[in-house]
Formats: structure tokens, C-alpha cells, sequence
């Protein structure tokens, strides 16, 4: 037990600190749901890759840096304290890359890893379908083998980055006759191929970051695959396994988010002092985002030591989503009648963006499995209960 | 002692209801969010040709007079729908308003009443505890506080300033008027006690509202999990999933009562008036976002879409929280009430004056 | 919609609220899950009796008053109000009684009611057993036709009062060949049968309001049984049913503690704003007994115009037992160190008995129907949703 | 930066766990309750030969000197298996406070640590914030605070009254004493440093037996409801079921590493030290006092009967709750931090002094 930071990680600290001084954009960048968005952030993620700052984790020779999970903490927490630009390649440098890594040929780690760490590359995922949510072994969409290719059939939905991305990773049934988790494979698939519709979906807040994907015989080359035909799920558990989890849901997003609210309380205290529980709940906002911190932080120790990873997958999803959502309530009720007024409207600069942040957390509970999933879960696997 | 509606309140209500259903569906709620009023005339004469303008107009003045309880239920089908009008500042809060100026006022009242029951003016309303005041480009009239005084002033004679809510259906405005003894009605004095009608009033109407929209998303969400399937079954037989929509059915069970109560009290002058308003204010807040957090977690990714219309119901429940005096707000008027040194508490003394 | 006492209301109010002032004891009754403590009560329920109270609802030929639901709420909050012993005869004067009122024969009203009313026979429940908790139609205690007689076997559990008890009414299996909730009967057994052994079941407090009873060869006259054979479910849902758990629990209750947490709080408010939450707790908490009074009212105004029934039963159920945990929570609170000292320690005669009340109102959840039951009800029956 | 154990303190551990499994169980809990003093000689012998007494006593006195890091360790089995001996008092919190005292009190230290290390002598310890004092009836010695002073006092010159808590393990006293020059053994100077250091010790002493106790009723509940059929299946198989107590092992795991900081920064003086362990009280009693509620919903009826083991853990659960500082302390103390003006807030600062 040892809680504090070497020399190397305090001059690793330093050295991000530095570059991103240097480098975050002034202004805020447009949404990446957007267009002329999608874009900024796509050169943002290309500023990155030339700082050798695009996926720090990633080997040396791939443009990263080699780090390991505790530097990758402090990357992120200069990262959001810094307010730098949310990361539009996050599936592929946090997912499909470590997977291609563990599971990919050498020919696809040559032509699909470089391209990633570049930003080159943004990539979809393609897990969920209409009747394949929080059950995803339930998937339905064809991939059948005809010759050297794959000809996909079916429908793909809640894909995020899909509207603007170059191309989606998903889980598809190259083995017809199979059920639930059998006969499933990993398949990469070019985003312009003949026969995909990409339909925007609408959120809450009338941005679009997901999509259906329609598939009409595509066509797609069996060297697309990645691991063996019918291993797709055990591949697929990996991208979404848990190190994965833990780089895109890192503690710092809610510590930034936290600290936020912490000022937001201090610049109208004689306001919401007038309901005393508010700052109870200001206060356990921000125990809780620490609290996050510190489970990540033994968590890391733990893999790097070489420990198996747990239901922490489960316990961090339950956590952050809860906490995302008292952190957005805590924030409603200090701005009280102002708050459901939109930080489109310029002299509510203010308030910031406090409204967009709550809609976007009522999705926390739902996505990436919903809560009560993840109950059922922990129950079953941490402590053992009867299925 | 009898908490029960009469027929005619629920023949009045079924009737109101049948319409809403056929006329307020939430395809044209949608088309209106990307008008430029967001109001729609159709529905004004639609809500006129129903009475509903005239329903709390006093009798001499061509309404029907009734009261605040017959109100309760108009409040809770505008919720249910989410009718975009301005008729319950108009025809409930503005009416009432309007009816108890002083006499100095009555000609103004003979002019404005009558209007105001034929569905011939619309209402909007400023008051200091909402810092934007709604449908304010639409209102013929707006009735004004200003230090406590009581001042009509017709939208010529204001400039107005748009914001935009979360809720599309919500038009909000910042407004800029200069008080003048034209304008005014009534002075501060007369204008604290018809000020503080006019505040409870419109928080119990926005409780009713509340309710309303609460039986809406549990209708959504009872519908969606009996269609929607995995694993096999309807999500709805998970008990994880009846558990979260049994909490708000609960919820809403004992909130009910506190807002028949609230609005009884306001009818009859109830001394605790406040309080009881209040009560149904802080219950229905409560339940109501405990409504939109369920439902919409039951609704799995389907919930968080542009798409379904769970999403316009929700985000007016998110606006309601906090109009019309926040938590803190009406927590302070249930204070005043239970910590004060000279109120009796024990268990007679639920309907006590 | 008219929320205000009539004249005879107010002059039933007036009358049991001098009738209370002048026979209340003035020292508390000992508990009544102990010999003395029972003797105690049932004394007190003579006094009540005596006075023509101990049954308001009941007809006046049975010494009742023939009120209505209103009435009745306006006696219990006197009653409260005046701090009058708990009722050791509620078994009897609640739930039997009217249930033999709606099922007995002539005989059986005779013989029974009279002495319910003047408290001479107390009454235990003997509804459920070691494997049919929750789930109440697994019962599994025999009572097999022998003659004139039934001989029961088996054993039943959670039997309140039944320590002390003259009598128990309960749910018996009289087809062995029956199954869930075919075949049972409902039949009324004395307590001093031979055959009989109560085993007193000790709670969180030490004390004993619960206990076991097991029937070996315990022979019960037919005549004992309280509607036909078989159809003994239907009689017990009766019972259960709605007015009846409405006068168990009725909102006086909670009133009186939502007004003592007040006062409670009033008392330590120095201390206790230290956390400010308290102050929202307490002031939450008198308004959720408000509301389960308001509730209360509105449902007996729906029964008097001749309503029925409806999942009252489980939203009351949920609410009484979530809020009498709230405002204990509030009380412990409020009491900070001092809430682990026992009201039985007489320096700490000022904090009277809400560690008492805390321990009582864990069981609140759990009892007639767990919480969990209760929500399935709910969904099912209220809200329509598939089971 | 390394969250994890060493092999020597996970060895300990198991060591001290295979022991308490063994001795302290239930049976003898209950019977200890019926006894005067609620104490037994013989656990104390056996948490002695185990070396425990002598664990944070410094070598140069006879002991291991091992850090607070250890002791959570051991606290956490103290609170599973609630064993009822004075041994954090005397040989963590006691032994660390006298280990601190100033040179002038070496001839007291020397006596006192080396009895302590050889399980010959057991403290209690008075403090403000809790108005009884655990233990003093078989105390050989209180530790007193009196205006900040030390004070060291042998329990024949303490007067006790005994007063009863809800936990029969817990003995509790109210102590009536002189303070005296011989008696003090650091003036309020001095004794400021060493009680804020023996505050925290105590509560972070409180946390740690909060997890332990919370990881034993979920062990007790998972047992229970994998077992108890209704319906035709375990309970433990219901989704309800489930849910309640995966909520429980979801704050556990985020109380933790909370707990593990609060330990390290008390054992290295960090700045913060307050704050961590304030943190790691606040979400442990928070955990603790959900489980209770969880586990015992899921026992069912037999969670509220005597004969289930389930309370002997729950009622201390409820007695720690307040027990070195109420929730309003602690929070205040997170607040004095979290809202002072000069407080660097962001993602940076986790482990910064």
C-alpha cells in the first residue's frame, strides 16, 4: 500500500500538463454529433497523434507511449482538467484497438492499428439490434459466407459515432442455424459499402450520436474478421471487458464534472442555501466522484499486479451512472427556476451547460448495459446468488 | 367529510378528455414545437367551443363559475396531453384574478371577463418568483406585479425577449414595461392578498399539471413494457421493471389527496391555504420526477430517442419542477407552518382551520 | 368534494375526546408481550368496553356505535391523540370480528362477538407457516375431518398475540389431496386444546409479540369452522382485506409520531441543524403522514358512496412502513450518540422510546406481505402489467 | 502508487480470520451478553497469543510496530465476527496516543507500552464527542481529554454508571474523575495534536469494523436466501432480492478504497488526513445502515426474530453509527475542506497534500 505518485508519474504529469497548456483548443470545439463537429474533433484527434498523446497506452511503435494503467489515470485526470475536447475515437483507440491487438492477424494490425492511432479512422459499434438490447446474445443480423466475403443482412441500432464514422466493428451470425451466444463472429465493415443505410437517431437533447445501420447484402471480405468464425462472442466480451470499460468511463470526466458543481454551488450559495440539503448533496457529489477516483485507482493496482478482473465492469457502471445523475440533480436544484433554460441561449452563459449534461445522464442508467442488468450481475457473479 | 367528484365534475372531465385524446395528440404537439409561437388557433377555439374558457368566469359575467376543485381536473387532462394554450393563466388564474380586483376596477372587469369567456383574449402572467413569464407573445394582456401591485398591460406596450426551454412547448419570455397609474389596478395592499391567490393558484395548477403528466408516462411506460420483449418475455414481467413503475404508483396514490385537498382549501379560503398548496406542490415535484427517472429507465434506449413521445412528456415535467417557486421555496411555507411555536400538531388536526 | 366535519362529527370528536381525558391511564401500561403488560391491556380494553368504545364500527346491539369509516377515523385520532395504550384485542375487534359478522352462522355471532367486544377472549392470528411466508397458499397444516371434530396437525408462525391468547383463527388444509389455495378452511381454535404448544418467538427488542404454535392431534368441533369447508381462502381474504388493514393502520398512528419527531426535533435543533438535511427529513416526514391521512380519507369517502376496493391494501402497506422508517431515521438522526441508549435506562427518559420504535419499525416492511409482495401487487393489479 | 496488500499483512489476516471463525462465534456473543461485564478473559488471552495486543506497539517496547494500514485489516475481522474485547482502544488507538505522548512521560510509556505489548492491561478511552465511555468497567486505565489535555487515570479513582445500549455487547459508562496534575500526562498544547490524531484513529477504527459488518450480514443474507424457498424457488433468485443486495455490495466497493486511503494518510501525517477519514466514515456508515435495511428485507420475518444471528451484526451496525462523531461531524469536516476558498478543486488532486 503505497499511495503516491513516483518521480516518473509526477514527471509524466508535468509533461502532459505542459503539452496541453499548450494545445487544447481556446474555445470549446462544435458537438461532434454535428458535421463541421465531427470534423474538429477528428483534427483534434490528429493533434493528439502527433504529440504521441492520441493512446498513451498503446506500444511506442504504434505512436503511443508504452503507459500503464496508473499513467493512464494521470493522463486523464490532466486530460479533463484541462477541459480538453471529449474523444470522437474513443471506440477505436479504447476498443477495437486493444482487441485487433489481442485477437487481430498481423496483416490487420498493419493496416487497421496505424490508421486508429491517427484518427484516420473513427470507428462505430455495432453491438445492439431492435430485439437485442440488454440481451445481445438474442443478435439477428446475417453475415453469410459466399466465397471470400460475408454478405451481411439485417439491421444494427444505438450505434454510436455511426452517422459520421469511416467504419463499424460489430457482432454478426455468420452461422444461421445457431442461437444465443454460438455461431456468432467479429466482423469490420467499411461504413461506404453498397447496401448500408445509416439512419440518425434523435436523442433527448435532438443531437444525433447514434444511429441505425441497415444492412442490404453487403459485402464484406472475410479478412474483416477478426479472431476465429464463431468465436465473435468471446472476442466481443473482451472489447467490452472491463480495462477497456475503465479507460472510457475514467474517474477524472466525473471529478471535472464534480468540481464544476462545487462552483456552481459557491457562485449561488445564498440562493440555494435556502434548501439545506443541497449542500448535504454537494458534498456527497463530490465524496462520491473521489470515491470513484480511489476504486479506480486500486482496481489498476490490482491489474497490474497481475490480478483477474471482477464485477467491477458491473459495480462502475451502477456507480458512475448513479453519480452522473445526482451530480445533474444537485446542479437543477441550486439553478432551480433557471434551470430548464438551454445554454443555447446566449445570456445564460452562465449556467453553462448544466441541462445538456442532465439530459445526456439520464442515459447513463440505460447504455452499455442498463442497471438493472448489472444488478442482476453483480448478484449473481460477485456474490453469488441463484440464477 | 366526502372526497368524492360529483358526476357533472366527471361527466365535465370525461368530456374533456374524450376531446384532448382525439385533438391534442403528440404528432401535432411536435409540429408545433417547429412554429414560431409554438400556440395553435385551432386548439384556442377548440378549448373555447368545449367552455373551457369560460369555466371560472363568474356567472354575471357570461361563465359558468365554477371552482378551483373543477379546475383540478381541467389541469390534469392539460397535463396528461400537454395542451400548448395559455388557458389556465387565461381562463383559471387570470380569470380569478381579474374577478376579485376592487371595484375601482369594474369596468376593466366587464370588458376583460367577458372576453376572457368567450375565448376572445389570452392571459399571461409576471410574477417575481419565475424570472421569465410563458406565452407572453401570445397574451393580449399581461397582468403584472409590480411591488405587489396589480397592473394589466396589453403586449403593445411591452418588449419582449425569447428564451428557449428545454421543453419546445414552453415559450418563455423576459419582459420589459414601464408601471403607470394607467396600468395599475390595484395598489400594493389589496395587491398582496390578490397576489398571493393568484401564486397558489397557479402552483396548485401547476401540481395538477404534474399529475396529469405523472399518470401519462406510467400510461407510456405500461404500454412499452408489455409490447417489448427479451429474453424471451415482456420486460414488464421482470420484477426489477414492475418494482420501478409500482414506486411512482405508490407515490402518486398519496399525492392525489394533498392536491384535492389543496385545492378545496384555496376554494374555501382555508386558513392553511398555503400550506396545503404547498404540500400538493412538493408531492407531485417529487413524484413527477421520480415518474420521468422510472419510465424513462424502463424504456431502456428507446427512452433517451427524439422519437418516442415519452421524451415530450418528461421534459415538461423537468420544466414544471421548478416553476412557480422552487423547493426551497414552498419547503419554507410548510416550515413556517409545523415549526412555528403556536401550531398544534397531533393527529386531529388534518382538516383544522 | 367537501372537506370539513359536520356538526354530529364534531360532537362525536368532543365526546371521545372527554370520555379519553378522564380514563386514559396516566402512567403507560407495561408492555403488552408480557404476562403483566397483557393482563394490563386487557383491563383497558374492559375500560373501552365499558364506555362503548371498544368498537365504534361494531352495531350498537354488540355494544358498537354503528359508525362509518369517518367516524372511526376521527376515534382513532382521539384516540391517538390522547395517548391511549395500544389495542391488544385488535385481532378480535378488526379483523374476526367483522369477518364472523360477514361469514358466521347466527350460532357462531352469538358465541363469539360478545365476548371479542368486552376483550374476555383475545384473539391470536394463525396464518402463516415455516414454508408459506410470502407465499401464503403453501400452507401445509392438516385439519382432517374425524366426526363431529377436525384434528389439526402441523405448525404455524408469526402468531401475534398468540403467547397469551385465548384463541387462534387461522387457515387450515382440510383436503390433504388440495393444493395452493383449494381445499383450506378457516377455522377458529382454543388455545388451551390439548395437543397445543405456543413457543413464544423473541424479536429484535427481546420481547415476545410473535410466536409458534404447533398442533399435534389437536381436536377442534366442526362447528368451529367459520364458513364452508374448502372455501376458507376466500374468508381469510376477507380479513385481510382492505377496511380492516385500513383500521390496523390507521394514519393516527403515524400522525402522532410525525408530531413527536417534530417536537423531537424542536427540542435538539441547535444540534441538530448541524446537519442540515435533518430539518428537510422531519419537515418530509409530518407531510408523508399528512398525505397517509389525506389518503385514508379519501378511500373511506370512496367506500361510504358504496367504491370498492381497490390496491389500497398495498399502497398503504408500502407507504405507512417506508414513512415509519423515515421517521425513525429522522429520530436516530436527531439523537446522534445518543440513539444506541435504550429507553429503558431511566437518565434517558427524555428520549423516551424511539429506539424502541426504530427496532418496531424495521419489522414495518416485512409483515403482512413483504414490501417486495406488495410492489408486485401493485404493478399487476393496479397498473395492469403482465405477470 | 500500489492499492494493494502485502503478502506478510494478507498472511495476518487469514491467520487472525481462522481464529475469530474458531472462537469468536455467535453462541459465545449471546453469551456473553447475559454476563455482568460482557467481557471474556479467555478471547482476551487469545487475541493476546496472537499477538495483537502487541501490534502497533513500537519494538523498542517489546511490540511489532506495524502502521494503521494493519490495523484496518484487523478491525475489519473485529467488526465480521464482533469480537467484544477493548483490543482497539487498548492496542491500536490507546497504544498509538501513549506511543506519542512527550518526553516527559517516558517512565509512563515504558511501563504501559510494554504491558499493553504482553496483553497485561486494557484501556478505554474518554473524548468529548461521545458523551459514555466503552469499556471502562474493565479498563485497568483511561485515557482521558479534559479541555484538550491527556490525562491518564487507573479505574479506581473513576466513579462509573453504567447505562444500557442497544448492542448488549457494548458496555457503556458515564465516568465521573478529578482531573489532577498526576494525572496529566500532556498539556492541551501537546494535547490537541495527540487527540485530533486519536479522533481519527478512532473513527477510522469505526469505518473499518463497519466494513467488516457489512460484509458479514450480506454473507449471512446470500446464505439465507440462497437457501429459503418460496414460490418453488430461493428467494435469492428473485430479482428483487437480488437488487437489494447488489446495492449493498455496489457502496461497499466504492467505501473501500476510501477506507484504505484514510489508513495510509493517517499512518504518513498527510495534510488531508481528516478528510480521508471523515470520507471513509461517512460512505461506510452510510453502507452500514443500508445493509441492515437490505439484508434484513431479504431475511424476511426471521430477520427481526432474536434467534437469527443477522442481529447481533445489525444492532451494532445501528450503535457505530454515531459512535467517534455523528454524520453532521463529519460532513463538516469534508465541507471545511470541500468549500474553503483557497481549495484546489479538479481531477489532479486526488492524492495531493
Amino acid at each position: 500500500m503505497e499511495l503516491d505518485y513516483t518521480d516518473k508519474q509526477r514527471a509524466f504529469r508535468a509533461e502532459i500538463r505542459a503539452w496541453l497548456a499548450t494545445h487544447v483548443p481556446k474555445q470549446p470545439l462544435p458537438s461532434f454529433d454535428t458535421e463541421e463537429g465531427f470534423k474538429a474533433h477528428r483534427e483534434w484527434e490528429r493533434t493528439l497523434f502527433e504529440g504521441r498523446w492520441s493512446m498513451v497506452t498503446w506500444p511506442t511503435e504504434l505512436g503511443g507511449r508504452g503507459c500503464d494503467l496508473i499513467e493512464w489515470l494521470i493522463f486523464e485526470e490532466e486530460y479533463w482538467r484541462a477541459g480538453a475536447p471529449l474523444r470522437v475515437n474513443q471506440n477505436g483507440v479504447f476498443l477495437l484497438g486493444p482487441t485487433i491487438m489481442d485477437y487481430g492477424t498481423e496483416e490487420q494490425k498493419q493496416r487497421f492499428l496505424p490508421r486508429i492511432a491517427a484518427g484516420d479512422d473513427i470507428w462505430a459499434q455495432g453491438w445492439s439490434e431492435p430485439n437485442a438490447g440488454s440481451d445481445m446474445a438474442a443478435i439477428r443480423t446475417k453475415a453469410i459466407r459466399d466465397g471470400d466475403h460475408y454478405v451481411i443482412n439485417g439491421q444494427k441500432t444505438w450505434s454510436t459515432r455511426a452517422v459520421w464514422a469511416d467504419w463499424l466493428f460489430g457482432l454478426f451470425r455468420t452461422d444461421p442455424e445457431s442461437s444465443r451466444h454460438h455461431g456468432l463472429s467479429f466482423v469490420l465493415v467499411p461504413l461506404d459499402t453498397p447496401g448500408i443505410t445509416v439512419r440518425p437517431i434523435r436523442q433527448l437533447n435532438g443531437e444525433t450520436g447514434f444511429a441505425e445501420v441497415f444492412f442490404d447484402d453487403v459485402r464484406v471480405p472475410v479478412e474483416n474478421r477478426l479472431g476465429d468464425e464463431g468465436a465473435g462472442w468471446s472476442v466481443a466480451m473482451a472489447t467490452a471487458g472491463f480495462e477497456r470499460g475503465l479507460m472510457l468511463r475514467s474517474p477524472a470526466r466525473f471529478q471535472a464534472t464534480a468540481a464544476a458543481l462545487v462552483r456552481l454551488y459557491q457562485a449561488n450559495r445564498a440562493h440555494a442555501d435556502r434548501d439545506p440539503a443541497i449542500r448535504n448533496a454537494v458534498l456527497d457529489a463530490w465524496l462520491r466522484a473521489e470515491a470513484y477516483a480511489l476504486a479506480t485507482y486500486r482496481t489498476a493496482s490490482r491489474l497490474i499486479q497481475g490480478g483477474e478482473i471482477g464485477a467491477e465492469a458491473s459495480t462502475n457502471k451502477i456507480f458512475w451512472s448513479e453519480l452522473d445523475l445526482k451530480m445533474h440533480d444537485a446542479a437543477q436544484a441550486i439553478l432551480g427556476a433557471h434551470g430548464e433554460l438551454v445554454a443555447s441561449v446566449p445570456r445564460e452563459g452562465a449556467i453553462g451547460s448544466w441541462i445538456d449534461g442532465f439530459l445526456f445522464a439520464q442515459a447513463g442508467p440505460i447504455y452499455a448495459g442498463t442497471n438493472e442488468i448489472q444488478r442482476n450481475i453483480i448478484a449473481e457473479r460477485l456474490l453469488g446468488m441463484p440464477r | 367529510m366526502d372526497f368524492t367528484f360529483t358526476e357533472d365534475q366527471l361527466a365535465l372531465r370525461a368530456n374533456v378528455r374524450s376531446v384532448f385524446m382525439k385533438e391534442v395528440a403528440p404528432e401535432l404537439l411536435r409540429e408545433l414545437w417547429e412554429t414560431d409561437t409554438g400556440r395553435s388557433a385551432e386548439l384556442w377555439q377548440l378549448v373555447t367551443e368545449q367552455g373551457l374558457t369560460a369555466l371560472s368566469v363568474p356567472e354575471e359575467y357570461g361563465g359558468l363559475g365554477l371552482a378551483d376543485i373543477d379546475w383540478v381536473l381541467m389541469a390534469q387532462e392539460v397535463g396528461y396531453y400537454g395542451l400548448t394554450e395559455p388557458l389556465i393563466d387565461t381562463a383559471w388564474v387570470g380569470a380569478a384574478l381579474i374577478a376579485a380586483l376592487p371595484e375601482s376596477a369594474a369596468a376593466f372587469k366587464d370588458v376583460w371577463l367577458a372576453r376572457i369567456a368567450h375565448g376572445e383574449a389570452k392571459l399571461a402572467i409576471g410574477h417575481p418568483l419565475n424570472p421569465l413569464v410563458e406565452n407572453a407573445h401570445v397574451a393580449d394582456l399581461l397582468l403584472l406585479n409590480h411591488r405587489d401591485e396589480v397592473h394589466a398591460v396589453p403586449r403593445g406596450q411591452v418588449t419582449l425577449t425569447a428564451h428557449a426551454s428545454l421543453d419546445a412547448s414552453r415559450r418563455l419570455f423576459a419582459v420589459e414595461w414601464t408601471p403607470s397609474e394607467a396600468t395599475r389596478l390595484a395598489d400594493a395592499e389589496v395587491g398582496r392578498t390578490l397576489w398571493a391567490d393568484a401564486l397558489n393558484r397557479s402552483v396548485l395548477a401547476v401540481a395538477a399539471q404534474l399529475s396529469g403528466l405523472v399518470t401519462r408516462v406510467l400510461d407510456l411506460a405500461i404500454d412499452y413494457t408489455a409490447e417489448r420483449k427479451q429474453f424471451g418475455k415482456p420486460i414488464g414481467s421482470f420484477q426489477a421493471v414492475k418494482h420501478l413503475l409500482a414506486d411512482v404508483a405508490v407515490e402518486l396514490e398519496f399525492a392525489k389527496p394533498a392536491l384535492l385537498r389543496a385545492a378545496v382549501s384555496l376554494a374555501n379560503g382555508h386558513s392553511k391555504t398555503g400550506l396545503h398548496v404547498s404540500h400538493a406542490r412538493l408531492a407531485l415535484a417529487d413524484t413527477a420526477t421520480l415518474a420521468a427517472r422510472h419510465t424513462m429507465q424502463v424504456h431502456g434506449a428507446m427512452g433517451y430517442t427524439w422519437e418516442l413521445d415519452l421524451q415530450i412528456f418528461m421534459k415538461r415535467i423537468w420544466a414544471l419542477a421548478a416553476v412557480w417557486g422552487d423547493k426551497a421555496f414552498h419547503l419554507q411555507r410548510v416550515a413556517d407552518h409545523v415549526l412555528a411555536s403556536d401550531t398544534v400538531l397531533d393527529p386531529s388536526q388534518t382538516f383544522a382551520a
